[in-house]
């Protein structure tokens, strides 16, 4: 019963797709998601990269890593799972050979990265710091990584350390750090709350889900270190649900959303929501372009709705409306 | 050059054997020129369920955009593929990583082909037959019988010389084609005949092959399949092990070529 | 590189089925699921319920309930949301109306229950005690319901308050309590430890994840109760991680896994993950009879693979064999 | 009693405006007599995207197992129901429900129907017809513009006087049909006609006619749609807000069609 409000369509070159993340101000609200672009460069071949908002590249430890044995990918209903490792080729590399093919681009660049452990993840954002001005603008600093062992699991799940993390790595850099968040805990809130008292200029929710599959005939896993991460349209509700907790319980703290993103009304979701931008991970294997296909999409969609610009629908979701009072008798 | 074009189902010929060769027909783009052992990563009007598109060897392409692949149903997305009517749109992206080098007119190139690893091998023979090679390739072809084995008269057609088995003995010798393989390399042993092997197919036959090449230490160069997500070097999805500097090289980008005694396995 | 065993396949008819949960025998491992089987009245048109193993029932707590305003149920990708709120008849019409019939059937029957609060859940144990003897084989304990509001949350997240919960559950009947979890947890082998310390008879893994989705027409949820549960095909990955972990950290704890479950392979995952039966949940909405599909299909891929009972194949999942060792020179 | 058969898609007729009638061959089994506004749980071969089947109200249903139903692409399940092609297998679950009670002879029904709306008043005129009391019963049918009404022959052919509305005014009167129901009111009302309204539609369609039901005071039968998942009373998905002892009835098992002074709307 409660019905479409009939809004007049509107022309869609006249949809104003610029959106703010904190202090950041983009040019539409879609980016393309860590691990599922690289570093930028295999694109190139297939699109136009100035075309894009921004990305965020595969995840930088301070060190080259090489990543987790095979099988490391396979599909699942609507989603696919993933224990690639970190493979990186680590921040000095990065910052040498891979930066200034970004920063080329004129495109956000949010440098994904992470660490072993706690001193690791501070070393590499204050590696990081020195592409301050070189073409990074955003450190969106992984504490979900599921594919490495060392008491990692900490780092995303216990508030606390979270806090703690986050102080110390905003305290080594200048770039606003966006912390990216695990869905595998039980109290999103809390933790988006410990980081941003300290200090995170937002958060990316979210990363992948643990999860797992069998091959029936080997008895064996389908991904070699057992489990790996839940991606994909499958995990798009849990996404969703996520970024409206936070949105609603903590409305000063910037929102990136992500999770199941492959068309303009996924985004227009995660955006009503209350993200005021989102990325689009796994949609990329299937077209490298997946990114630019959501941003027409999504301006389309907005036309359609009579949506006149991407910032006065940031959080925009009402409850639905009561229900009228019942006549027992 | 890879590029990403859409392209609709031309025909869908059914081999037997559960075996079907798909000819598309590119909306505009096309593959263009292809290394036998190059592939393509198609993806069907699939929705949600399955997102990820699936690797093909590329059988044939032609300059009018027209090309080909050769399958069979294994999972989900084969499945959908085998069962696809001429019209049904899919998006392909490729030609993408780095095929077999053509015969160097020196070596005999012995080709080993196994079930659906038939394609790039198929093509190395209509290019070496192209370019007057055909005599210095053979094939070595298994399969569990006689509906295993497909396209023979092309082979035949180009003159390529070539050695069938089954596992039931339907057709060519009973058993293993690894089997018809060594004698050919004791042969050439002893004749000092310079060969190489290039061979596409099941994991275990690659397994059996890279062996083999090891043992005789002739040049041998193995089309690897491992599954993928992206196809061109972005998902970190497709390593294959190897030895050297790196304990891993990707399948879609380093590949899915890769020499026998590069590759990692025990 | 790890190839299938090449198994000869055997007779369909030969491949033994049955299973042991705990103490609990079952002629096969598949069930169908609560709130996916009502009270199985109304699917007696459709199939013969005396070919099922067993059903656990929809949620009864002490009293009646009505349940959420609508829209309670909406379609994801390979998923559904649902927040029905757990409208049930109460324990004392289940026991007078539901339990003849099913007691009927001779199948083995699950009361799955609940309570608004600590007392309400120890209240609706010993209410059900009284179904000893009287068809019940098993209480199955949600303490997982992201649907209604009074801090149940903590009873399915905290260990400390699940154990409590269950110790005072076990202590009224003398029926077996199998608890069923929620995946909302960071740590769900604390929590399976917890409840089995308490004296439960095994887990049920798992109960439906929290999401959400939007209509983007309205700026409206699409669940009334704005976030509910995701079941289907969607989650098994991560139902199937759960139970694997489970059972690899508690290996005498019997498990009882659910989620996503549509084919015969599906439940084989689940059984080599190690879980001793099944359920069937959503899979009841496409066709009632689901859960003999599963069966069928179960011992005919079996029989395929040349499995010859359920009980050798529990839990046999080994990781994959390590990699040969790199030659770096 | 409801059943689980399989069907094939036997035509696909387009009516044109998106509306499309797919008639259904069962394969065993068979809806059987059907009640008008009784439906059907229909699911196509469309893998584990879409789980769970989708609810249609019953056209006509033949002694033969062959049935149809009236529908138009809106999401993702009917959008693959609209595109299936002769041939395409369905699973099928009916009927199921409760539909409207046959004209008895002294009350005129006035059948109000919108958009996908129309298939249990279409089915309700033929049966009338076919019982003698197409004199009884008059259609109210409107829609945004003339292709909007679909399949007026048929109320032609049994003799139902029909009343049309559209909204841009290329067919009947401009604007809701909603209006011409409550001049036909105020007439029965002046003449002493006893009537009473059957309606099926888009909600807010139904809401003023609930709304114009009660104020007249004339007994009036709506056929709800709720989202559904099983369609038979076992996931409690569909619940309708209602008056009396218990807040919430089923659309699947105790409607579709409910009385309008028991639904419990603004
Ligand atoms: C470079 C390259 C070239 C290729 N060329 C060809 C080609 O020319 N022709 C061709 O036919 N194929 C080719 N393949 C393989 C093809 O891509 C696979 O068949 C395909 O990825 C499998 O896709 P699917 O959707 O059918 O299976 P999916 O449903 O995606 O399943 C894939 C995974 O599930 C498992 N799986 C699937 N089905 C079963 C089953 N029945 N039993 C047990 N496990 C199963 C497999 O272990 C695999 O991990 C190529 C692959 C690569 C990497
Ligand atoms: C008793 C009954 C009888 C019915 N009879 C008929 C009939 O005879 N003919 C007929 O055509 N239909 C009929 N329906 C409706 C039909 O079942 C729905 O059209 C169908 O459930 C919607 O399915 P879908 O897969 O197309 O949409 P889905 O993809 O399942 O989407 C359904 C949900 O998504 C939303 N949604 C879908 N598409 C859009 C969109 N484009 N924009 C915004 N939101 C969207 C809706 O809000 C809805 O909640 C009946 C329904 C019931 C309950
Ligand atoms: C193959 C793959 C690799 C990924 N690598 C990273 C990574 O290095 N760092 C990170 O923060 N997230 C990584 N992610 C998570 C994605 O950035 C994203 O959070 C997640 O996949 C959900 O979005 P999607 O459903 O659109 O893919 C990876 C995901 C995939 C599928
Ligand atoms: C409509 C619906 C109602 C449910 N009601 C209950 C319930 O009352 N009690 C309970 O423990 N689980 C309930 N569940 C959860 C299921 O029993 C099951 O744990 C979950 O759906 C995962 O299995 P599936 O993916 O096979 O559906 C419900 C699920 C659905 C979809
Ligand atoms: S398939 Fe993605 S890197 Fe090879
Ligand atoms: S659709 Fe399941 S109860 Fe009505």
């Amino acid at each position: 019963m409660t019905a479409a409000p009939r809004t007049a369509a509107i022309d869609p070159a006249s949809v104003d797709l610029r959106t703010r993340m904190g202090a950041l101000e983009l040019g539409d609200p879609i980016l393309a998601a860590s691990g599922c672009f690289a570093y930028g460069q295999q694109f190139a071949d297939f699109m136009d990269l100035r075309r894009l908002a921004g990305l965020s590249t595969k995840g930088i430890s301070p060190k080259p890593r090489f990543g987790n044995p095979l099988p490391r990918i396979c599909e699942t209903a609507s989603g696919m799972l993933n224990s690639i490792g970190l493979e990186n080729v680590g921040a000095e590399a990065f910052l040498a050979e891979k930066l200034p093919f970004l920063r080329e681009l004129g495109v956000s660049v949010w440098v994904n990265f992470f660490g072993e452990d706690f001193a690791a993840y501070v070393e590499c954002a204050r590696l990081l710091e020195a592409g301050r001005g070189q073409g990074i603008a955003v450190l969106e600093m992984n504490i979900s990584c599921p594919n490495i062992k060392k008491g990692g699991i900490e780092f995303g799940t216990v508030p606390e350390v979270a806090h703690r993390l986050t102080r110390a790595c905003v305290d080594v850099t200048d770039l606003p750090i966006v912390v990216k968040l695990t869905p595998n805990v039980a109290d999103i809130v809390g933790m988006a709350d410990a980081v941003a008292q300290a200090g995170a200029a937002g958060v990316s929710l979210i990363n992948t889900i643990t999860g797992m599959a069998i091959d029936v005939r080997t008895r064996r896993p389908r991904i070699a270190t057992m489990y790996g991460g839940l991606s994909g349209p499958a995990i798009k509700p849990v996404a969703l649900r996520m970024v409206h907790q936070v949105a609603t319980a903590l409305p000063g703290l910037a929102i990136c959303g992500m999770g199941g993103i492959v068309s303009g009304e996924d985004a227009l979701e995660f955006i009503m929501a209350g993200a005021s931008c989102v990325q689009v991970g796994t949609a990329n294997f299937a077209r490298p372009d997946a990114a630019l296909v959501v941003v027409d999409e999504l301006r389309a969609r907005m036309a359609e709705l009579g949506i006149a610009s991407v910032s006065e629908i940031v959080g925009c979701i009402r409850p639905i409306a009561p229900e009228a009072p019942q006549v027992t008798e | 050059m890879p590029s990403q074009f859409s392209a609709r189902v031309d025909t869908n010929r059914d081999l037997g054997g559960g075996y079907v060769v798909l000819e598309f027909a590119a909306e505009g783009g096309g593959l263009g020129d292809v290394v036998a052992g190059q592939f393509a990563m198609l993806r069907g009007d699939w929705g949600r369920e399955l997102l990820n598109p699936r690797a093909f060897s590329v059988l044939w392409s032609a300059p009018d955009g027209r090309f080909a692949v050769l399958l069979k149903a294994y999972g989900r997305g084969t499945t959908r593929l085998v069962a696809s009517q001429p019209g049904a749109r899919v998006t392909v992206t490729g030609p993408l990583g780095h095929g077999f080098a053509p015969p160097d007119g020196v070596r005999t190139q012995l080709l080993v082909a196994g079930g659906v690893g038939l394609p790039p091998l198929h093509l190395q023979a209509r290019q070496s037959a192209a370019r007057g090679h055909a005599g210095v390739t053979e094939l070595y072809y298994g399969g569990r019988n006689r509906d295993d084995l497909v396209m023979l008269d092309d082979f035949a057609a180009w003159g390529v010389r070539a050695v069938l088995a089954t596992e039931d003995g339907s057709a060519g010798i009973r058993g293993f084609v690894t089997a018809a393989l060594e004698e050919r390399l004791v042969e050439a042993q002893r004749s000092g005949e310079q060969v190489e092997i290039l061979s596409c197919g099941p994991t275990p036959m690659l397994a059996a092959v890279r062996k083999i090449g090891l043992r005789f230490e002739v040049p041998t160069w193995l089309c690897l399949e491992e599954e993928m997500a992206c196809g061109f070097g972005v998902c970190l999805g497709c390593a294959v092990p190897v030895h050297g500097p790196r304990p891993y090289l990707y399948c879609c980008s380093d590949g899915p070529v890769f020499e026998a005694k590069q590759v990692r396995w025990p």
